[in-house]
Parts: structure tokens; C-alpha cells; sequence
């Protein structure tokens, strides 16, 4: 055992408020502590994945209250392997922004960190922990943090984005209150496993309610259709490897979030058609309101929102076939949404608007950029050989299976426009010569930042031609979240045990 | 009796044979059009004369390449078709190399001709000839279509490409112009076309001064087209007795018919005037195209 | 829906005030009435007023209300406050549950936080802009 | 170590090594390039059985690779067509942009074309074919012109037909659970009747966008024009072979299995007619050589099409015939067009004229190509065209063999534009300069002449490999029956033996030519095109006496009617209407926090509402 999970949350707290204390006395070590803290993350909760899927699920204890009375965290294959994916993405976005313009000068930096520490250590307790009320405050950390982060810049507007972010997420929080508020008049708990256990005795009629007011509440970070009008905005305006850090971290708690409450909370059996319909509405409108942007970071923002989508689709399948094809494409879009947006900000690095017309012909100016940048489009919009033609192919067969001819096409449909706005841009930059006129000038990539896109550009090409690297794990998770009673087992032997 | 040097024979002689019929049935024709026209005419032997005036003439200049194998292009193609279609019946006299007179292989070699005629013609860059080439072309798309109808009736109707089988077809079930007559109708009609007489002479417009593919050819150049023409007149006319009227059992039999079918276009071109290109067109896709489909119901019926 | 759901039970507590004497039930119904009054006020607020600041008033209405509501859930009649001491074993009975108070007084820090952020979004938003009119601040659509 | 993976592998090599070696030094790009394509060629020709197979696993999806004897005809054309083209390329494309990219690119299609022919699982199958859309597409746009509407177009017919066929496989993986396409057709006949039709449709929906089949062939002409003429030689020659190779797959093994799959036949073989007499229409049109031969590759896919969908013995071969035939002289046309191009630096007939006496060894090829695209014997397209004609009579399509007729007549009209409007007519002053164009590209043109000649006398060197393909499809062995070695049969029995009939050309052409010039070349004199009598005066040096512009004008007086509607305008209105749906449907994000807030509490009613329906 290298640590607990326990860990994953308060080392990130805990380096969130070290870090203006040592800011004091190094003023460096503001930007270091949050890279040395995130590669821990990363490894210990690679670590612990490792050890989970050899030996057995790690249930943790907050405080010694045994559940169903205390706080517990869940490292099971399915959380060890989201938490993996997001500490590391955090690792890259750090990378990144080591370096990034904004926070060469000191308290710029410090803040800065500051929030992706309480960004990274919310999502991942999102993900871990076992209570419903706990996973509320972590919501709650990440959406403080997420707007926090948004207004980032000054004299742009991202403050008015972060205010929109605000509202539905107040909103939201309130939603998820009452259903909170409903389930523990119910059944008097607030933990998962034993909410799972006695979801059955519940008034059907409140149990609806409840979930209703789950879906809502949780939809504002899962980025479902009519509560993501902040998402664009929030991407745009917030910072580019924050626009990463939400696409790569956020969204996927988000989803994460929702998909335990269908699967585990409700423990809701076969198709789920709430997620259906949600998931192809969002992909729908977020596709095709993307075809006609003109700003590169709002389109990549459209782009997520429908990835989001189309991975709640493939989980409202219900099937195990579709919560495999959503964790990859969850992967995928993990992977390779932050290197769009980490690409796509080096290229419109030097203007505010971020119009896809000023990086005409960047391609010239710094080639490397512009060529992961395509790599990642292609991979998004699922071309072979490259990482998301496998998961594309997965939830086909997955619809497949099911016999949902009607969606497949509608899938297939709407991934033709993606293709177009992608390969509009793609135009832009390789096939079009630069002029002076309408492209800004280009910017020199840092190295740390080149490093995290090779890093990302390597882990595409290796999905792209040796799926089998990943499928194995994301089979496990798959398993872990289908098995319901295993969960419940798991968490509540651990009470039964001391009661006797 | 099958030697080479006999096959050899049988082509000199039949292309003799071609060439002279051919210009004698042209200079009937100018001199019964003067006739009909109430003109003395010139005498009927005048393209002999000619011809002799032509081919003993010096060529002093040249436009390049495709010039000299222009002429060579269309005399290959004359004499290919006349060496393809059988003159007699059942190979009597001379049988030539005809490959069973294959059908689609007689079409294809037939407009090899005007393709090199035109490929030479468009060296010498008179742009009349360039004209005269494209109006060629454009007409020939018209009159092939019923042309190419007729004759897929007949092939579909009696399950063979071959013109010989064709014609031993007829020694049985009589001339095929009366056992199938839309076909010999649309036949006939692009016939009409295929001789360039008037009203379709505009391609080669005779009566303007040097124009028309033939422009900036004399001497050698243009004893070569005419003779060409000639032998190419014969064979047409031979093929359409051979497909129409049972072919001839001996050469005055087959003079006989094949005048009779030059009579066709010949006084249709007497009493007509010139149509401009388009207006060819559409007359080539109007009744003829009409008569070709009832052809091929004929021969979906039968 | 919500609103007929609100009225009907208010209107049944104000009956049963007259026609009943268990006032725990009186007062329970009271309560979730008052906070399910408080929510909509507050979603009124936030979707009628033109102004940052009502706005975020009204955010906070919704959340004292929603905290209301928890509170109502634990209540019992005359219960006393959830501690052991020795020698009222058989006081647990009457004791209120104390998570949804746990719960609230969380509820409670995290929603001054959020407002607290607000209010600081208003400031700059109120320097970059010259305004408070949410309708106005519109720059970022499509 | 298999011989597959060694092709592959050195492929790969090859790519890498002609993209990074390449910015060292053109020299030693060019040579790794020729090398790897003359190696793999090398190891294909030698050493590559059709009974090798190899089996791997992905994503527990069970994948094979092997070749057939069908997919070894196509490999011909790949492989014989990438040699000489990329030995065309390397002196064709000096001083062009980003040469490493396309000659990079240039391998990765002929891998992705290759692993086509050899994958026998659908997934591999449909992977390669990406990898294709995509290299294809990056040449597309390359030359950075008319970037966003050819190269958008190409890329949206692409992927149209791809995920068409993507949905066909994961339905068929789903319901038999293995990709394998013998597996496929063996079980076919157990699908339900209406995945019997919608299977079909689909993966046809999916080759007939790669063979520029009627409602999809749009995006050829752009695409076709805009890519590097080294390139379009490629893309033309084989690109589309590889639709063909799939349309052929699936009519023959199949729509044979559906109970009405006639229909469907009927249909493919009109659609190929009416794609070849308006590709031939739209062709004589055009006053770019490029677009003129793209309209042409369309109409020569659409006779191709036609052969392949009706599917008798001799109709089969000559499609696939014809496909070889169009393989060799389309790529060597475009070919020329390419010298022409980089010779004169336009390719459009009203510029440039008369270049015969500057370039006769490209007049020479072109001559050939062009005898063989009209059909015209003794030259090969003769061939196809022959078993064509035959095949259509001999089942009986009275009416589809009078379309194909006319659009094949109406190719006269194109073949002799081309010639004409570039070599022939007027020599003007401008192009005094023009030289022929440097061997290394002159050599592979006339190289390719050579063949559509030698095939043209002796198709049976290629029919041999067709007949055992035909027999892997299924067809009986119609060894002696259909081809021999000179000598073309047809379902009658007919037959025409084309060695005696060449020589007899050649010796008539060589008797008059000699006729003509015998005299000629001692006592007559070259006089320029300017020394004419054009109606009795000669023309001065200053004077353009081009013809060229409203070329082949009384022809469309007549057809005008036809070519009133063209159906890309359609696809243009269609695109737009979408688009502007799309732009109004956005603005439901108005950018107003409080319309947000709203859309969330329409958003709680709305799920209260429908509670019972949605959970």
C-alpha cells in the first residue's frame, strides 16, 4: 500500500493553502510545489489503480466512523482509473502553464495555482468519495475554483463568463441540495452504498423527484444541454490550459457524477432513455451550433459539450458494451480535447479574440504546433489510425448490439459536420499562405509546453495503433460500474463487520 | 488457295475494284445533280481526270507530321472497312480478311477515319479546317445514334455481331429491309448524314472557297482523301446491301443495288438545302432517333 | 407545478392551524411552506430582476430557504440538542437528528463563499462594463 | 517473418525516411522514394502467395490479412501505376511546396491502397480506406487553391461514404460477431430481409462515393484539378479502382444472395450509363484540361460501373478490363497535362496551342492515350469497350447500350479537343519558347503508351489474371472460352482476333505515309501555321488565328436542354439552407445569464413534466 486515497484530496488542499505561505519565502517554489504535488498525485494514484485492480477494491475511512455513518472513499477500478486520467491530465496542464504568460509576474501565479490545486483535489474527491453530501461539497470546491479560475484574465470578459458559470452553478447547487435534502428525508442516509441498498423501499414517486433534481444538479458540470450556455464562454475566456483542465478534468467528474447516480444510486437496470435523449439533444446543438464559429477556442468548447453528449448517450445504453464505449470515448476526449485546446492556444497565442481567420497559414510559422494541433482533430473526429476511430468504433457496435440504427445514423450524421469545422481549420492553417494582414504573429512555444503536447501527441498515436494498451483497464472499469451489489458489498461489509 | 499472296490479291483488287466504282458513282452523281439542276454537267468519268491531275501534282510545302499521316489515318480506315465487309456472298470471289465482318469492330474502325482526317487537318492550322473538323465531329454524333440503333436491333434480333452471319440469315428469312423496316428506316436516314451529302454538307461546304477539313490540302494530300472517299462510298454502300438487301451474288447484282441505295441520298441531297450544324443534329434525334426506337421494340418483340 | 404543490400545502396549513392540535405536524407543513416560498421568491428574483446585485440577493434567498428546509427535516417536538451526557441515556429519543444541522451549517459556509465570489465577479464586471444590467452584459453568445 | 509485414514495414520506413531524411537533401528524398516503392513492388511481384494469410487480434476483434486472386488484379494497377508514376513525379514536381509531405504522402496512399487489397476483414479493410480519404484529401488541398470548396466537398463525400460503410460493418460485426468478409457472405442469407437491402445499400453508398458514381460524383472534377498532376494520375489510375474493387466485391458476392437483387443491379448499371454520358457531356465542355479530364475519369468509371453491375462473365471482364485499360492511359493523360503544365505553365486550352513540334514525344503518348480512351482500335480501350458492347447485347440492355454508345461517340468530341487545343492548330508566338519536357518524365509517358498498345494486341496478358480473379468470385473458368492470347470472344461466339487486323493497319498507314512523303520530305519545306490561304490571303505574324475559344459551340446549341441542370447547384443550395438552419439554431445561446438561468428552470418543469415517459 504506497498511501490512501485519502491523500488525493488533502495533499492538494493542503499544497493549495502552503503555497502563499512558501510563496513568501521562495517565490519560485509557487510555481513548482503544485508540479512536484501533482506528479505525486499521479503516481500514487497510479499506484494505488495498480494495486486495486491486482488485488481488491480500497474502501477508505474518513474519521472512524464506519459507513453507512461516516464519510467513506471508494477506490475501485472505475474511480482509480477516472482519478488516474485526471491527476495526470492536471500534471500536463501544469506542464503547460509553468511557464504560461500570465503568471511570470508572482501573485498572478500564486492564485492561479492556488485554484487548479483546489480544480484537481474537488474532482478528484468528486469521483472518490462515497456520500452524496460529501460529493456536494466537492462540487461545490470545483465550481468556487472553476469560476475563480474563468476570471482569470483581467480586462477581457471573462468575468461576465465566470458570472454565468456562477449562476447555474448556484443553481445547481441548490438543485442538488433538495435532492440530497429528499433522498436523506427518505431513507435518513447520505451514503451511496447504503442509499443503493434501500433505494427499492423509497416512494417512487419522491425517488423521481430525487433524481430529477440530481440530473439538474449535476448537469451544470456534465455540460448537458440547456444548462451549458456557460460552457462555451467559460471556455473561451478562461485561460487555454484551464479550457484543458475543464474538458479534461471537470467535465469528466461531472460525468462521472451523473453516471454513478443513474447506475449505482438508482441503480437504474437496462436502457436509460433521460440520458438518450439528453445526450443527443446536447450533441445536436453543441455540433451544429459549432460549424459556423468563428473564434477557434469557442469552437473547440462546442466541440466538448457534444463529445459530453455523445458519451452520455453511450452510457444511457445502458449495456456494458456502452459504459465501455463511453469510458474510452471519456478517455479519447480526455487525452485529446486539452491537446486542442493547448495547441490552439500557442497558435492564437498573441490575440484576444482568437478568431480562426488570424492563424491562416500558421502552419508555416510554427509547424510543429500546427501538426499536433491536426493530429488531435483527427483523432477527435475519429479517422483511423489514430486514438478516437476505436472508441467511435466501440459505441457503434455498442448501438449496434442494441439495434439503434436510428442513433447510429444520427451519430454518423452529425460527426459529418465535425469533420467539416475541423477541416475547415485544418485549411486554414496548412493551405492557406500566411499574410500580414489578418494572421497575428506567431509565438514561440515554450519547452515545457512543447513537452506536454508530445506527451499528448505520443499517448494518441499509441491508442491510435495499439488499442489493447488501454482496453483492459477500461474493461475493468466497465465491470465495476455495471456491478452494483459488488459496490454495496463492498462499502457495507466494512459497517456489518464492526457491528458484530 | 488460302495463301498469303492470294489474300494479298484479293485486297489489291477489291480496293481497285472500290476505287473505281466509288468515283464513277460520284461522277454520276454531279452529273445527274447538274441534270436535275437543268446544267450540262461534267462527264461522268471527269473525277478520273481528277484524280490523275491530283496524284501527278508536286506538294511544295508542308504543315508538319500529322499532315502527311492525316490522309494515311482516313485510307487506312476506307480500306479497313472495305476489307472488312464481305463484297459477295458466302465469300464468293474475293473473301478478303473480313473477321466476320464483325459489326461493332466496322462501327469503331469507321470513325477511325475522320478522327485522324481531322487530327491531320487541325495541323495545317487553318482555322476553317478546326471549324469544319468540329462541325464533322458534332454531326457524326448525331446521324451514329439512330445508325447505331438500327443496327443493335438487328444484332440483338438475330443473336450475332457478325455481318456474314447476317447475310446467310437473309438467304432464308429474305431481305432484312422488309423483315425488320424501322431499322433499315433509321439506317437509311443516317445514311443520309454519313455521306455528307446536302443537306449535311456543311461539314465539308463544297461550294465556299478552301474550307472544311479539307482546306490547305492539295496535290498527293487531296488525290489520297478523294480516293479514299470513294473507296469508303463503296464499302458503305456494300454494307448496307449486305445488311438490307441479302448482299449481291455477283458483281453486277451488286452494282445494281448499291446504285440504288446512292440513288437515296443522292436525290434527297438534290432537292434540299444546307442545315446548320445544331439543326442536323436535331433532325438526326428526331424521327430517325424515333425510328430506332421502334427498331429496337421490333426487336424486343421478335 | 411547484407553485400548486406550495399553495396547496400552505393553504392546508393555515386550516389544520385552526382545525388541528398537533402543532408538530402545524409546524413542520409551516415550515417547508415558508421555505418552498423563500425558493420561489428567489427564483423570481434571479429570473425577473434586470440587476447583478438582486440577482445574487436572489440566489441567496434560495439557499436560506433551501437551508430552511433542511432544518425542517430534523426537527422534532421540544427535542434537545444532539449531545450525551451521562445520565440522559433515554434522552436519545428526543434528541434532534444532528446531520441535517451538520449539513446546513456547511450548506451555510459554502453559500457565502459562492456570494462571496459574486460579489467580487460584480466588481469587475461593474469596472469593465459601467453597468449592472445583466442584459447588457451580453459579449460573449453564439 | 511474413512477406506482407516486410511490405509493410518498409512502407513505413520509407515514409520516415522520405520525410525527415528529405529535408536534408532532395537527392536522397528521391531516392528512398523510388527505392521503396521499386522494393516493395520487387517483393509484391516475387515473393507475395496468394495463400499466406495472417491473423491478429484487436480489441478482441479477430483480423486477417491475405492476398486474393480478385484483389491481385487491382494490385497490378496500384503497383505497375505507382512506379512509373512516382518515377514521373520526382522530376514533375521540382521546385514545387512541401515536396517531402507529398512524396510522404504519395507512399502512404499506395500503403493505404495496398492494405485495401490485402485486408480480408472488414475493420482493417475500412481503416486503410480512411487512411486513403485522408492522405487523398491532404493532396487535395496541397496546392492551396480553391482550398475550402473542392477540398471541403471531397472531404464531406469521403466521410459520407465511409461512415455509410462504417454503420454496414458494425451491424454486420454485431449481428454475426466476426468482421471477416468470407464470413459475411456465408452467413448473408441469414439476415433479415430488410438488412438484406439496407446492408447492400450502405457499403455501396460507400465505394460509390470513391468511384464517383452519379449522385456522388461531385466532388471528382475539384478534386481531380486541384491536386498535383503527379498525383492526379495516381488518384484517377488507381484511387478509384479501389471503389470499383469494393463495388465489385459486393454485386458479385452480395446482391447475387438477395431474392431481388436484380433491382439493384439494374439501378447501379443505369446509374453507371447516365454518369458516363454526363461526365462525356460535361467534358467536352470544359476548357481546362484538368476538369476535362476529370469529367472523363467520371464518365470512364461510370462504363467501368456498368460493366461490373451487370455482371455477366463477359461483362465482368470487360469492366475490370476497362478498369486496367482506364488505369493506364487516364494516368498517362494526366500525365501529359502535368508536363504541359509545368512546360508552359498553363493548362488550359485557350492559352496554349500548337506545341507538336515542341513536345513530340508528349504529343506521341498523348496520341496513344487518346486512341485508347476513344476506343478506337487496335489500341486497348478498344478491347473493353468490344466486351462491353458485347456483354450489354448479349443480356439483352437494349436501351443502356445505346446510352453508353452515345456517350462513347460523344468522346470523340473531347479526345480530339485535347489534341487539338494543345498540340495542334496555330503555333503562336509566346509558346516559341516551350521545350519538351526533361526525360525522366518523358520515358514513363511513352512507357505507358507502349502498354495500352501492347494490351490492345494482346489483352490476353492481362485477361489471364482478371480470369482467375473472376474465378475466385465465383464465375466458371473461362479459360479458352472468353480470352486468348490475340483473340476476343463473345456470347455468341463471335470473336475478333486483333493481331492480323494491326498489321494490316500498320501496313496500309506505312504504305501511304510513305506514299505521301516519299517525295515529300526531299522537295517540300516546312512552312509555319501562319503560311495558309485562309479564304486567299495569308495572314500576318501578328495575327491570332487560334480557334479554340466556344470549341465544339453547335454541339451544345443542339444538347443545350441537358446540360441546363447540373446537380452540385442542388448540393449547393442544400449546404447553405443547412448552414443558415444551423446559424439561426445557435442563437438559442443568447449570451444573457438570466435567459440561461430560465432555460433552467424550463428545463426542471419540463422533466417534472415528462417524468413518466422519461424514467
Amino acid at each position: 500500500m504506497v498511501g490512501s486515497p485519502v491523500l488525493l484530496i488533502a495533499i492538494p488542499l493542503l499544497a493549495a493553502f502552503l503555497i502563499p505561505l512558501l510563496g513568501m519565502v521562495w517565490k519560485e517554489s509557487v510555481r513548482i510545489i503544485p508540479g512536484l504535488v501533482l506528479a505525486y498525485l499521479t503516481f500514487l494514484s497510479a499506484s494505488l489503480y495498480i494495486e486495486v485492480i491486482n488485488t481488491d477494491t480500497i474502501v477508505e475511512i474518513i474519521a472512524g466512523w464506519r459507513p453507512p455513518w461516516g464519510i467513506n472513499l471508494v477506490f475501485s477500478p472505475l474511480t482509480g482509473f477516472l482519478t488516474t486520467i485526471m491527476t495526470f491530465m492536471g500534471f500536463i496542464v501544469w506542464l503547460y502553464s509553468y511557464r504560461f504568460k500570465r503568471n511570470v509576474e508572482f501573485e498572478a501565479a500564486k492564485k492561479y495555482f492556488i485554484f487548479l490545486m483546489l480544480l484537481v483535489a474537488g474532482s478528484v474527491g468528486i469521483v472518490i468519495t462515497g456520500d452524496i453530501f460529501n460529493q456536494f461539497v466537492f462540487i461545490e470546491i470545483v465550481g468556487i475554483s472553476a469560476y475563480a479560475l474563468t476570471a482569470f484574465y483581467t480586462g477581457r470578459d471573462s468575468a461576465e463568463a465566470a458570472f454565468k458559470y456562477l449562476i447555474m452553478g448556484s443553481l445547481s447547487a441548490s438543485a442538488l441540495l433538495i435532492a440530497i435534502i429528499i433522498i436523506y428525508s427518505q431513507l435518513g442516509t447520505l451514503n451511496m452504498a447504503q442509499i443503493a441498498a434501500n433505494i427499492d423501499n423509497m416512494n417512487p414517486y419522491y425517488r423521481i423527484i430525487a433524481m430529477i433534481f440530481f440530473i439538474i444538479g449535476i448537469g451544470v458540470e456534465a455540460e448537458i444541454f440547456p444548462l451549458n450556455g456557460w460552457a462555451p464562454d467559460a471556455y473561451t475566456e478562461a485561460p487555454g490550459p484551464v479550457g484543458g483542465a475543464f474538458s479534461g478534468i471537470v467535465a469528466k467528474a461531472g460525468i462521472y457524477a451523473m453516471v454513478r447516480m443513474m447506475f449505482t444510486l438508482f441503480d437504474i437496470e437496462g436502457p436509460m432513455k433521460i440520458l438518450i435523449v439528453i445526450g443527443l439533444i446536447t450533441l445536436i446543438v453543441a455540433e451544429t451550433s459549432a460549424l459556423r464559429q468563428e473564434k477557434l477556442k469557442r469552437m473547440l468548447a462546442y466541440s466538448s459539450i457534444g463529445q459530453m453528449g455523445l458519451v452520455l448517450v453511450a452510457f444511457g445504453m445502458g449495456t456494458k458494451a456502452g459504459v465501455f464505449a463511453a469510458l474510452f470515448l471519456m478517455l479519447n476526449h480526455a487525452i485529446t480535447k486539452p491537446m486542442l485546446f493547448l495547441s490552439g492556444s500557442f497558435l492564437t497565442f498573441n490575440t484576444t479574440e482568437k478568431y480562426i481567420k488570424q492563424i491562416t497559414g500558421m502552419a508555416k510559422k510554427m509547424p510543429v504546433v500546427s501538426i499536433i494541433f491536426v493530429l488531435g482533430a483527427l483523432a477527435i473526429t475519429g479517422f483511423p489510425p489514430f486514438s478516437g476511430f476505436w472508441s467511435k468504433m466501440a459505441f457503434l457496435s455498442a448501438a449496434a448490439d442494441e439495434n439503434l440504427l436510428f442513433i447510429m445514423a444520427t451519430i454518423l450524421i452529425i460527426s459529418i459536420f465535425e469533420v467539416v469545422y475541423y477541416f475547415r481549420v485544418i485549411n486554414r492553417l496548412f493551405f492557406f499562405e500566411y499574410d500580414d494582414k489578418i494572421s497575428i504573429e506567431p509565438h514561440k512555444p515554450g519547452f515545457n509546453g512543447m513537452i506536454a503536447l508530445f506527451v499528448l501527441a505520443f499517448i494518441v498515436l499509441m491508442i491510435g495503433f495499439y488499442p489493447s494498451s488501454v482496453t483492459g483497464f477500461i474493461d475493468l472499469a466497465a465491470d465495476d460500474l455495471m456491478n452494483t451489489h459488488q459496490y454495496i458489498d463492498k462499502v457495507l461489509q466494512l459497517g456489518q463487520t464492526i457491528i458484530q | 488457295m488460302e495463301s498469303v499472296g492470294y489474300y494479298i490479291l484479293g485486297v489489291i483488287v477489291t480496293i481497285i475494284v472500290a476505287f473505281t466504282v466509288g468515283l464513277t458513282y460520284m461522277g454520276l452523281n454531279r452529273k445527274i445533280t447538274a441534270r436535275v439542276q437543268n446544267r450540262k454537267g461534267p462527264p461522268f468519268y471527269q473525277n478520273f481526270i481528277d484524280a490523275y491531275k491530283l496524284a501527278s501534282k508536286e506538294t511544295a510545302i508542308h504543315h508538319g507530321f500529322m499532315q502527311h499521316a492525316g490522309p494515311a489515318f482516313l485510307m487506312v480506315a476506307s480500306i479497313m472497312s472495305v476489307l472488312i465487309i464481305p463484297v459477295l456472298n458466302d465469300g464468293k470471289w474475293f473473301p478478303n480478311l473480313n473477321f466476320n465482318g464483325d459489326l461493332i469492330f466496322l462501327l469503331y474502325i469507321m470513325v477511325f477515319g475522320p478522327l485522324g482526317m481531322a487530327l491531320g487537318a487541325g495541323q495545317t492550322g487553318n482555322p476553317n479546317s478546326a471549324i469544319g473538323v468540329t462541325r464533322g465531329l458534332s454531326q457524326m454524333v448525331g446521324f451514329e445514334i439512330p445508325w447505331v440503333m438500327a443496327l443493335v436491333a438487328l444484332m440483338m434480333q438475330y443473336q450475332t455481331t457478325s455481318l456474314v452471319d447476317l447475310m446467310t440469315v437473309q438467304q432464308t428469312t429474305g431481305w432484312l429491309m422488309f423483315s425488320s423496316p424501322f431499322a433499315f428506316l433509321a439506317a437509311v436516314l443516317a445514311m443520309l448524314g454519313m455521306f455528307r451529302y446536302s443537306p449535311f454538307d456543311i461539314v465539308g461546304a463544297p461550294t465556299e472557297l478552301a474550307s472544311g477539313p479539307a482546306s490547305e490540302n492539295g496535290g498527293k494530300y487531296l488525290f489520297t482523301m478523294m480516293s479514299s472517299g470513294s473507296i469508303f462510298a463503296f464499302a458503305k454502300l456494300t454494307l448496307y446491301v449486305d445488311l438490307f438487301m441479302g448482299g449481291a451474288d455477283n458483281l453486277i447484282e451488286l452494282l445494281v443495288k448499291t446504285f440504288t441505295i446512292y440513288l437515296i441520298p443522292m436525290l434527297y441531297g438534290m432537292v434540299s438545302p444546307r442545315y446548320r450544324t445544331e439543326q442536323a443534329i436535331r433532325y438526326f434525334w428526331g424521327w430517325p432517333l424515333f425510328f430506332g426506337f421502334l427498331a429496337l421494340v421490333h426487336a424486343m418483340v421478335f | 407545478m411547484q407553485e400548486c404543490t406550495a399553495v396547496r400545502s400552505c393553504n392546508l396549513g393555515i386550516k389544520t392551524l385552526y382545525f388541528s392540535m398537533d402543532t408538530t405536524e402545524l409546524i413542520r407543513i409551516g415550515v417547508y411552506g415558508t421555505s418552498i416560498l423563500l425558493i420561489l421568491i428567489g427564483l423570481y428574483a434571479v429570473l425577473t430582476k434586470r440587476s447583478l446585485i438582486k440577482i445574487i440577493i436572489g440566489l441567496s434567498i434560495i439557499d436560506g430557504g433551501i437551508h430552511l428546509l433542511l432544518i425542517g427535516i430534523g426537527y422534532i417536538k421540544n427535542g434537545t440538542a444532539p449531545i450525551f451526557s451521562p445520565g440522559s441515556e433515554n434522552a436519545v429519543a428526543r434528541m434532534v437528528d444532528p446531520v441535517p444541522q451538520a449539513l446546513v451549517l456547511t450548506a451555510i459556509v459554502i453559500g457565502f463563499g459562492v456570494t462571496a465570489v459574486a460579489l467580487s465577479l460584480v466588481i469587475r464586471l461593474y469596472r469593465h462594463h459601467n453597468t449592472l444590467k445583466i442584459d447588457e452584459i451580453k459579449n460573449l453568445k453564439w | 517473418m511474413e512477406t506482407i509485414l516486410t511490405i509493410f514495414i518498409i512502407f513505413i520506413a520509407g515514409i520516415a525516411g522520405t520525410y525527415f531524411l528529405g529535408k536534408l537533401n532532395g537527392i536522397l528524398r528521391s531516392v528512398i522514394f523510388i527505392a521503396t516503392l521499386l522494393v516493395t513492388s520487387w517483393l509484391f511481384f516475387t515473393a507475395v502467395s496468394p495463400d499466406v494469410i495472417i491473423e491478429f487480434e484487436v480489441m478482441g476483434i479477430m483480423l486477417s490479412w491475405g492476398l486474393t486472386p480478385l484483389a491481385y488484379v487491382f494490385a497490378i494497377i496500384v503497383f505497375g501505376l505507382s512506379i512509373i508514376i512516382g518515377i514521373y513525379a520526382v522530376k514533375a514536381m521540382e521546385g514545387q511546396r512541401s515536396l517531402n509531405f507529398f512524396f510522404a504522402n504519395f507512399l502512404i496512399s499506395v500503403m493505404a491502397m495496398f492494405g485495401i487489397l490485402i485486408s480480408n476483414d472488414l475493420i482493417s479493410f475500412f481503416i486503410f480506406w480512411e487512411i486513403m480519404s485522408w492522405s487523398s484529401y491532404f493532396m487535395v488541398v496541397l496546392n492551396h487553391k480553391d482550398v475550402q470548396r473542392s477540398g471541403i466537398t471531397y472531404i464531406i463525400f469521403c466521410v459520407i461514404g465511409a461512415y455509410a460503410m462504417m454503420m454496414a460493418i458494425m451491424i454486420i460485426y454485431s449481428s454475426t460477431g466476426s468482421v471477416m468478409i468470407g464470413d459475411f457472405i456465408s452467413n448473408f442469407h441469414a439476415f433479415s430481409p430488410d438488412m438484406k437491402w439496407l446492408l447492400p445499400i450502405l457499403l455501396l453508398i460507400g465505394f460509390a462515393s470513391k468511384a464517383a458514381l452519379m449522385p456522388m460524383h461531385v466532388w471528382a472534377p475539384g478534386a481531380y484539378s486541384n491536386s498535383p498532376m503527379s498525383y492526379t494520375a495516381l488518384f484517377s489510375g488507381a484511387l478509384s479502382k479501389m471503389g470499383v474493387y469494393g463495388m465489385v466485391l459486393v454485386m458479385i458476392m452480395i446482391v447475387q444472395q438477395i431474392p431481388d437483387g436484380y433491382w439493384i443491379k439494374e439501378v447501379i448499371a443505369w446509374l453507371g450509363g447516365i454518369t458516363s454520358a454526363i461526365g462525356t457531356l460535361w467534358a467536352i465542355k470544359q476548357d481546362d484540361a484538368k476538369r476535362m479530364l476529370a469529367y472523363s475519369s467520371v464518365a470512364q468509371l461510370g462504363y467501368i460501373i456498368v460493366g461490373v453491375a451487370i455482371g455477366t462473365p463477359l461483362a465482368m471482364l470487360a469492366g475490370l478490363f476497362l478498369a486496367v485499360m482506364h488505369g493506364i492511359f487516364k494516368s498517362t493523360l494526366f500525365m501529359v497535362v502535368g508536363a504541359i503544365e509545368r512546360q508552359t505553365g498553363t493548362s488550359n486550352f485557350t492559352e496554349v496551342t500548337g506545341l507538336i513540334r515542341k513536345m513530340p514525344w508528349t504529343f506521341l503518348a498523348a496520341l496513344m492515350s487518346i486512341i485508347a480512351l476513344a476506343g478506337i482500335p487496335p489500341l486497348g480501350g478498344f478491347i473493353g469497350k468490344w466486351m462491353l458492347y458485347e456483354s450489354l447485347m448479349g443480356s439483352n440492355h437494349y436501351l443502356l447500350i445505346i446510352v453508353i454508345f452515345f456517350s462513347s461517340t460523344a468522346a470523340f468530341l473531347y479526345c480530339y479537343k485535347f489534341l487539338f487545343g494543345f498540340f495542334l492548330g496555330q503555333e503562336e508566338k509566346e509558346w516559341s519558347h516551350v521545350k519538351e519536357a526533361p526525360a525522366l518524365m518523358v520515358v514513363p509517358m511513352v512507357l505507358m503508351a507502349i502498354f495500352s498498345f501492347v494490351l490492345g494486341v494482346f489483352p490476353g496478358l492481362i485477361l489471364k489474371p482478371i480470369n482467375e480473379g473472376m474465378q475466385f468470385l465465383g464465375y466458371v473458368s473461362t479459360d479458352n472460352r472468353f480470352w486468348e492470347m490475340s483473340m476476343i470472344f463473345n456470347d455468341w461466339g463471335n470473336q475478333v482476333v486483333m493481331e492480323p487486323i494491326v498489321y494490316t493497319i500498320f501496313a496500309i498507314f506505312l504504305f501511304f505515309l510513305i506514299f505521301l512523303t516519299l517525295k515529300g520530305y526531299k522537295n517540300t519545306r516546312y512552312v509555319t501555321t501562319k503560311d495558309i490561304s485562309s479564304s486567299g490571303e495569308i495572314p500576318r505574324e501578328d495575327e491570332n488565328f487560334t480557334f479554340i475559344t466556344g470549341f465544339m459551340q453547335p454541339f451544345f446549341r443542339a444538347v443545350a436542354p441537358v446540360m441546363k441542370r447540373q446537380i452540385d447547384k442542388y448540393y449547393n443550395s442544400f449546404g447553405k439552407g443547412l448552414e443558415a438552419l444551423f446559424d439561426f439554431t445557435r442563437r438559442i445561446y443568447n449570451g444573457n445569464g438570466q435567459t440561461y438561468a430560465l432555460y433552467f428552470v424550463i428545463f426542471v418543469i419540463l422533466l417534472l413534466m415528462f417524468r413518466d415517459s422519461l424514467f
